[in-house]
């Protein structure tokens, strides 16, 4: 059981890389549980969570190989 | 005439106003557009607390971004009567002074055009995961918060 | 900053497409810009009960209009923050396809430069006097009607 | 005393011509009571009268060497 997550925008100051893959965690909640274990300044953060590019709000099974994105706000344009 | 397939709107570094100027060139054979609206954002050398922004560095989830600007494209076509859009976004380091988006619409009256373009910034600006860093001194940054 | 003296707005014949890249470079020492918002006029190729639209011939009472228009500018600094504001409108013949009317509108923040263009667009097609005679199979025409 | 009188846009196609001067007018209405003896058609024509550049909507005393307009609607842009 394998996931990528991918790090983008204010987010990176945090973790200082763009790109981990994280073993052994079955849900979103548990993912974001281990990551702000990692990095303790993930829990003040603003960001939401998409699951192969699809933003979820709740608590949600992490496929396999699928790949999780942490996006702070956006400020294109 | 809405494109079904998701365009490329990034393009590396700062947008030349060459490049506009032959996307403006490119409609003049389609004699039933009569008006065009176009949007440019335009990188400010703001002073912050931690100095003047020399440049924003642009960094994208693309494959999001891009399957999020086909929606919109969808439903603004779905919205106005265009004859076409046209989006250009810019990746990497923009200097102060220089054009980092570009947004270009076109329909036989002003009306749809104008709307139709005003209404793409707005939301392309809220949905895009599209992230500006200001570089500030060169050594420096913060980053870009859109209101 | 509004300036004070009517400018020209009159251009002979069509406005280029390299004439509207140059406008936006020279804005690229203005760091204080952060939106540009334009409009283009382009001469439609209308089908009409006496045949195809071919080309738009403009005239004007140029002297009024400048007046009229020196007004507008300083009603629409006035009401949004601008950077700068140019309109060019040719006078002449314009072909189907070509550019007759060039509005350009800058600001720090996009929605000054966004409704400030909509709105100089919506006043001077109201307001400035200028006709435009709609050239047909290069024999007939008919006048122009603004809706 | 004189008046210059300059025609615009679809009135030309009326009058044949841009520019004419008329004597012997003292006021806005005898004007165009004058031009309408001309040209018949601008009777029923649509137009606004300007007077040295500015519009007027009532009987206006003419000055001499004063410019009068007659502008049909706007079509610019």
């Amino acid at each position: 059981m394998q996931v990528k997550v991918l790090i983008f925008g204010q987010l990176t100051d945090i973790t200082g890389l763009s790109e981990l893959l994280v073993t052994d965690v079955s849900t979103s909640n548990e993912l974001i549980e281990s990551l702000t274990g990692k990095y303790p300044e993930l829990a003040t953060a603003k960001y939401v969570v998409a699951l192969d590019k699809k933003v979820i709000s709740q608590e949600t099974q992490l496929p396999d190989n699928s790949t999780v994105a942490l996006l702070p706000p956006f400020s294109g344009g | 005439m809405t494109e079904r397939k998701p365009k490329n709107i990034f393009k590396d570094g700062p947008i030349p106003a060459s490049f506009i100027a032959e996307s403006i060139q490119k409609h003049s054979t389609q004699k039933a557009i009569g008006g065009h609206s176009i949007f440019l954002g335009q990188v400010r050398a703001d002073e912050t607390e931690k100095g003047v922004v020399s440049a924003i560095e642009y960094t994208a989830f693309e494959e999001m971004a891009l399957e999020k600007m086909h929606l919109i494209r969808e439903d603004i076509f779905a919205k106005y009567p265009l004859t076409c859009m046209h989006v250009h976004h810019s990746l990497g380091t923009v200097e102060a002074g220089e054009i980092c988006l570009f947004v270009f619409t076109s329909s036989a009256h002003r009306k749809a055009a104008i709307n139709a373009c005003e209404e793409t910034v707005e939301r392309l600006k809220a949905e895009l995961p599209v992230w500006g860093k200001e570089i500030i001194g060169g050594e420096s940054h913060q980053w870009k918060v859109n209101r």
